[in-house]
């Protein structure tokens, strides 16, 4: 190292320091960046500009908080059950009245059957939005609240079906269960005698042909 | 004379002949001084977290009392609560001394740390190498600290600081030489009173050598207390956080008192040896305004402390100690020379200083010129755009 | 009088899982000679989550959440390489302005996985607030991310097929207006810490890696340009629409001092995100309008056979082994990652390395703990 | 785009170029692999694997200087061994599929050749239970040393229990009222 490099280092050492320093003394006039959060509403555009100094204002339409369904259009397709890589949807449904609902997508739907539970594990959910993607009526989707901290982990099951609906469900359920029996049964019933009355029917008509031939012999 | 104990003996109205009385004295101003230690401390923790935070674009405590300034007692408060753990196998004798001889370290240079021009804890005709001695207890405390903690950081720490501070004592001892020379004292009395109000009269802009000398003292006085650059024996990212690892509740807290107090000491010395002590231009000259002008000069010395510590990166062990033995200490040879040189010099040509003094601080400021343009277009950068128009979300 | 024989031996040190810049949970035992490492023995699983077992009792849609998952920290690369591979083997078409929509969001991601890489390595250097400039440039990329997905740092973005959002309205404008205001303060943060010497004297002459070991130990991406090796997935085996653009691949040329250097390493990244930049506005010049994701079977059934995937993520190219039989569910994936390979490396960098330098190679490696273990 | 770059699209890599190599090499008559989707690949018994790697490494023509990735399937009784190698020099790539019996499957290590092998070998020996004659270090890499079994085996039984933890998944259960 000659005595040359020894001045080249110092005076290297001094210039970038002498830089860095003015870049770290100019972030202490820049406003600085933090969002005190919980004093700050997140959620309000407004709020957000002030505080924040980013492309981000508020929240975005599509964010993926907490999931929310909603029960009036869920036709119970279990196609979220499905799309779901942790199986953190639960559903069980029965048949309920037949009911014209509309979609969030404007497409007007025949609703069957209706669930008498839904449940969304939300300590398990990892906010992917393959259940949203599938869904053909719009009923399950992601809300922009993200606050859900609970004392206990089974707080965290949200249970979409109250228990006086599911009551209700159930018994109207069971009642249409019976109904679909009988309607059923009364469906063979006539399907049997149709059945029956067209075998008389073929035997009457090939005795009559029979009895033709006959006739004609 | 040593005015706090006068003082103090005046307001207890006692005779200081009498040796109880003096010592009462003694007692009353050592816990002022302790007081004015902790409060120092503690709010310089305070500031440098608010500076730290604002320098990195963040907020930093805001939250106890009006802007946080309450944080650092509700830090002491946490931490006194904590509970007190000592490894085990560890050497308990030596866990529990050395935050103690740490803490003694530093708080023994306050006693001959001017407080501004007249005012002095004790005035000791060798108060720099007084203060020099004793601030070496604070490399016995964190070598204990390492190697009692019984874990391998902690000892790897106590290492590291034991080489770091025996070498840094050199350039620190050897860059104050030159000063020493021109005042021909060791005492803060006599160092503050041979500069005087004015810039060119500081001891810094004597003449080139004393210039650079200060530069070398205040490297030097960084390392010596475990600052960026030269934090290594307690470098986080590295030795998870050095001797200290081990350390918990209060005895952890009085690791890091002595590490805020010690910048203040840093900051103290810097302003009476090289900026002129408390002196004010236009004759405005009162103990109280020389006491306040000389706290603000140890302010900024120690804001610009705080602010290289957020700014630049963490020395490698063995190139710190390249740059001690390789570039400050042969630097600070020449500087002695140079000084005793110029000195004679000087007596010939008594108008060649005021010169060089004036020279000395054109270039301080064109330089200071300089740097602010440049963080004015750095500040011009760094803020955002914000698009208005584009609400959008 | 008897003579005792002074006695020396190595210390053996247990560095992490929990060491603060062990980056994520990764373990070394080291035997040091003082400061001075003689053996390092990285010990890595600390984050296995068994991924790779996960997919195959995935379908083949319903994995792309757990590709997230392997390296969050540039997650869309992740997505896009495992969708690339299912779409190779299934045979599906991706219309093109889901290929332009794909590149702008990786390489957005690119910038945001750079920044955490420069602002790491700097952190492990002990200076904290370009690391924290760094992540405050990134958190506006996170926010242009959850305008276009909904997310921060898990997108799941990518379909088979396509992309599962289109650019909302004013995307375009806000991602330009970044990075205008970005541009001028990525050079910010070099002048603040890349420049300054302390770090150079840190970064340099350390940890040397030839263009041969590089290759023996397989290094990828930004490690292996960082060599001097000039290999680009996205130029030498390009894929998407990476041909009809224009950029330029860095590589390490000794800036600071030999070839294959941390520093090489390092500013190979921080050349990167300008290219990345570069690449993002011809993106938004060119994009068509369409369609943005190709109708795919909600339950697939891909041919019998087996692929071999790469793509370029920030670590280097990701390749997806994917075998198939036929099923609904894939067979066996296989994630091939630029960490892994890199850490493979470190106990044959590490002899005669301090401590202070281990930390400062894993921070030039970029290693992600999570993409390390999968 | 700049000429200097080869595109992979454009530099195929003949298969019947690799088998002749290997012919005049090693008098070793392999089989293409028919299937890869995409690239080639080709069939290699296990006993010459070695001898053929080294080839496919040091052929003037060939120099594949890089093993990006090694895996295996566990298909019935087989285990397929696959190993990608690809050739900064020519730009290009190649498969080598290598068939080993499931149970007490044994196979050279490569690590000889690749130090890069080294850890991915480690990997497939520690999910799949392959063993690598010849392996320096055959030690399990992301599982504990005390684990049982090897996991991707598709005849792998998940554990209900490790070191006292218990591994059963928690699962939504229906209401019964």
């Amino acid at each position: 190292m000659g005595l040359g490099n020894y001045f080249k280092d110092i005076k290297a050492g001094l210039t970038s320091a002498f830089e860095g320093m003015s870049i770290s003394l100019a972030s202490l006039f820049v406003r600085p960046v933090t969002v005190q959060y919980p004093d700050v509403d997140v959620k309000s555009d407004e709020a957000m500009r002030e505080n924040y100094n980013g492309p981000l204002r508020g929240m975005p339409d599509n964010y993926r908080g907490l999931l929310d369904v909603d029960l009036e259009i869920c036709i119970s397709c279990k196609l979220c059950e499905k799309a779901c890589p942790i199986d953190c949807i639960l559903i069980e449904d029965v048949k309920i009245d037949k009911k014209q609902i509309v979609g969030r997508n404007g497409k007007s739907t025949m609703k069957m059957k209706s669930p008498i539970q839904f449940d969304i594990d939300n300590s398990k959910c990892m906010f992917c939005g393959l259940c949203v993607d599938p869904c053909p009526t719009g009923a399950i989707v992601h809300t922009n609240e993200f606050e859900f901290n609970r004392s206990d982990r089974s707080q965290l099951i949200s249970r979409f079906v109250k228990a006086d609906d599911r009551a209700q469900l159930k018994v109207r359920g069971a009642e249409i269960a019976i109904e679909d029996a009988k309607a059923k049964a009364e469906k063979a019933a006539k399907k049997k005698a149709e059945a029956e009355a067209k075998a008389k029917e073929e035997e009457e008509a090939s005795k009559d042909q029979s009895e033709a031939k006959g006739t004609k012999e | 004379m040593d005015i706090l104990i006068q003082t103090i003996g005046d307001i207890i109205n006692a005779d200081l002949g009498s040796p109880l009385a003096a010592f009462i004295a003694l007692l009353l101003v050592s816990l002022a001084i302790l007081g004015f230690m902790s409060l120092t401390a503690g709010g310089l923790s305070f500031i440098e977290r608010r500076v730290a935070g604002r320098m990195q674009s963040r907020i930093g405590p805001n939250r106890v009392g009006p802007q946080g300034i309450l944080q650092f007692m509700a830090d002491g408060l946490k931490c006194a609560q904590k509970e007190d753990l000592i490894p085990d196998g560890a050497d308990r004798l030596l866990f529990k001394l050395a935050p103690v001889l740490c803490f003694i370290g530093v708080f023994g240079t306050f006693a001959v740390l001017p407080w501004g021009n007249g005012f002095f804890a004790s005035e000791l005709n060798v108060g720099l190498l007084y203060l020099m001695s004793v601030t070496s207890l604070v490399v016995i405390g964190m070598l204990m600290a390492g190697w009692s903690s019984n874990n391998k950081w902690s000892l790897l720490g106590g290492m590291r600081s034991a080489a770091q501070m025996v070498s840094y004592e050199i350039p620190v001892a050897l860059s104050l030489l030159p000063v020493i020379l021109l005042c021909g004292s060791l005492s803060f009395k006599e160092l503050i009173g041979a500069q005087g109000a004015m810039p060119w009269d500081w001891n810094i802009l004597n003449s080139p050598f004393t210039f650079i000398s200060f530069f070398i003292f205040f490297l030097a006085a960084l390392a010596e207390g475990n600052r960026t650059p030269f934090d290594i024996p307690e470098g986080e990212s590295e030795l998870v956080a050095g001797y200290c690892t081990e350390y918990s509740g209060l005895r952890f807290v009085f690791f890091f008192f002595a590490e805020w107090a010690n910048l203040y000491v840093i900051g103290a010395v810097a302003a009476a040896v090289f900026l002129g002590g408390g002196h004010l231009p236009f004759g405005l000259e009162s103990d109280i305004v020389s006491l306040l002008v000389f706290f603000a000069k140890s302010f900024f010395m120690v804001f610009i402390i705080i602010w290289l510590r957020w700014t630049l990166p963490r020395f490698r062990v063995d190139q710190m100690m390249t740059l001690c033995w390789k570039t400050l200490i042969p630097l600070s040879f020449v500087m002695l020379f140079g000084q005793a040189i110029t000195l004679l010099i000087y007596h010939e040509l008594t108008f060649l200083q005021s010169i060089v003094s004036l020279v000395l601080f054109a270039i301080c400021v064109l330089v200071g010129v300089k740097f602010v343009s440049r963080v004015l277009v750095n500040i011009k950068e760094q803020k955002y755009k914000m698009m208005h128009t584009l609400t959008g979300s | 009088m008897v003579k005792e024989e002074l006695k020396t031996e190595y210390m053996t040190i247990n560095m992490g899982p929990q060491h603060p810049s062990t980056h994520g949970v990764i373990r070394f035992v080291i035997k040091t000679d003082g400061e001075i490492i003689h053996h390092c023995e990285p010990d890595v699983g600390y984050l296995h989550r068994s991924i790779e077992k996960i997919a195959e009792l995935m379908p083949w849609q319903s994995f792309i959440p757990y590709t997230d998952r392997v390296d969050y920290v540039a997650a869309m690369n992740a997505n896009w390489s495992y969708c690339m591979a299912v779409e190779k083997l299934a045979g599906i078409e991706v219309p093109e302005r889901a290929e332009y929509l794909r590149v702008i969001v990786s390489e957005l991601n690119r910038i945001s996985s750079h920044l955490v890489a420069i602002g790491a390595a700097d952190m492990d250097m002990g200076a904290y607030t370009p690391f924290i400039h760094a992540l405050r440039e990134r958190e506006s990329i996170n926010d242009l991310l959850e305008l276009i997905c909904g997310a921060r740092l898990t997108y799941n973005y990518m379909s088979l097929g396509g992309v599962r959002f289109d650019a909302p309205p004013l995307f375009k404008e806000k991602t330009l207006a970044f990075l205008d205001h970005f541009e001028p303060v990525h050079e910010q943060i070099h002048r603040l810490i890349s420049d300054n010497h302390i770090f150079q004297k840190r970064f340099r002459k350390v940890a040397v890696v030839s263009a041969d070991m590089a290759k023996k130990y397989n290094l990828v991406g930004p490690n292996l340009r960082g060599s001097g090796v000039k290999f680009d997935v996205r130029k030498d085996e390009p894929y998407s629409i990476y041909d009809q653009l224009d950029f330029d691949v860095p590589v390490g040329k000794g800036f600071e001092g030999v070839v294959g250097d941390c520093y090489d390493r390092y500013i190979v990244r921080a050349e990167e995100i300008r290219q990345s930049v570069r690449i993002i506005r011809q993106c938004f010049d060119k994009m068509p309008e369409g369609d943005i994701a190709a109708k795919v079977k909600r339950v697939l059934k891909p041919p019998a056979g087996h692929i071999y995937v790469r793509t370029e993520t920030p670590r280097g190219d990701a390749g997806y082994f994917i075998s198939c039989d036929g099923k609904t569910s894939p067979e066996r994936v296989k994630i091939r990652t630029g960490s892994f390979t890199a850490m493979s490396i470190i106990p044959e960098l590490a002899k005669g390395l301090f401590i202070a330098d281990l930390v400062a190679v894993i921070g030039s490696f970029d290693i992600v703990a999570p993409e390390l273990d999968r | 785009m700049s000429p200097i770059y080869a595109r992979m699209s454009e530099v195929v890599l003949n298969i019947d170029v690799v088998l002749n190599i290997v012919k005049d090499e090693l008098g070793l008559d392999l089989v293409q692999d028919e299937s890869a989707i995409e690239g080639s690949s080709l069939v290699v018994p296990s006993e010459s694997l070695l001898s053929v790697m080294e080839v496919l490494r040091q052929h003037e023509k060939l120099k594949f200087r890089v093993l990006m990735s090694q895996t295996g399937v566990h298909r019935g009784e087989d285990m397929l061994l696959f190993y990608h190698l690809h050739s900064y020099e020519f730009s290009h790539t190649i498969c080598v599929l290598c068939v080993v019996p499931a149970e007490g499957g044994e196979v050279d290590s490569v690590s000889c050749i690749w130090s890069g092998a080294d850890w991915l070998e480690r990997e497939t020996f520690d999910l799949l239970g392959v063993h690598f004659k010849g392996h320096p270090n055959l030690r399990r890499i992301m599982m504990p040393e005390d684990w049982e079994g090897h996991p991707l085996r598709k005849d792998y039984k998940m554990p209900t229990e490790y070191a006292g933890i218990d591994n059963t998944p928690c699962s939504l259960e229906k209401l019964d009222d």
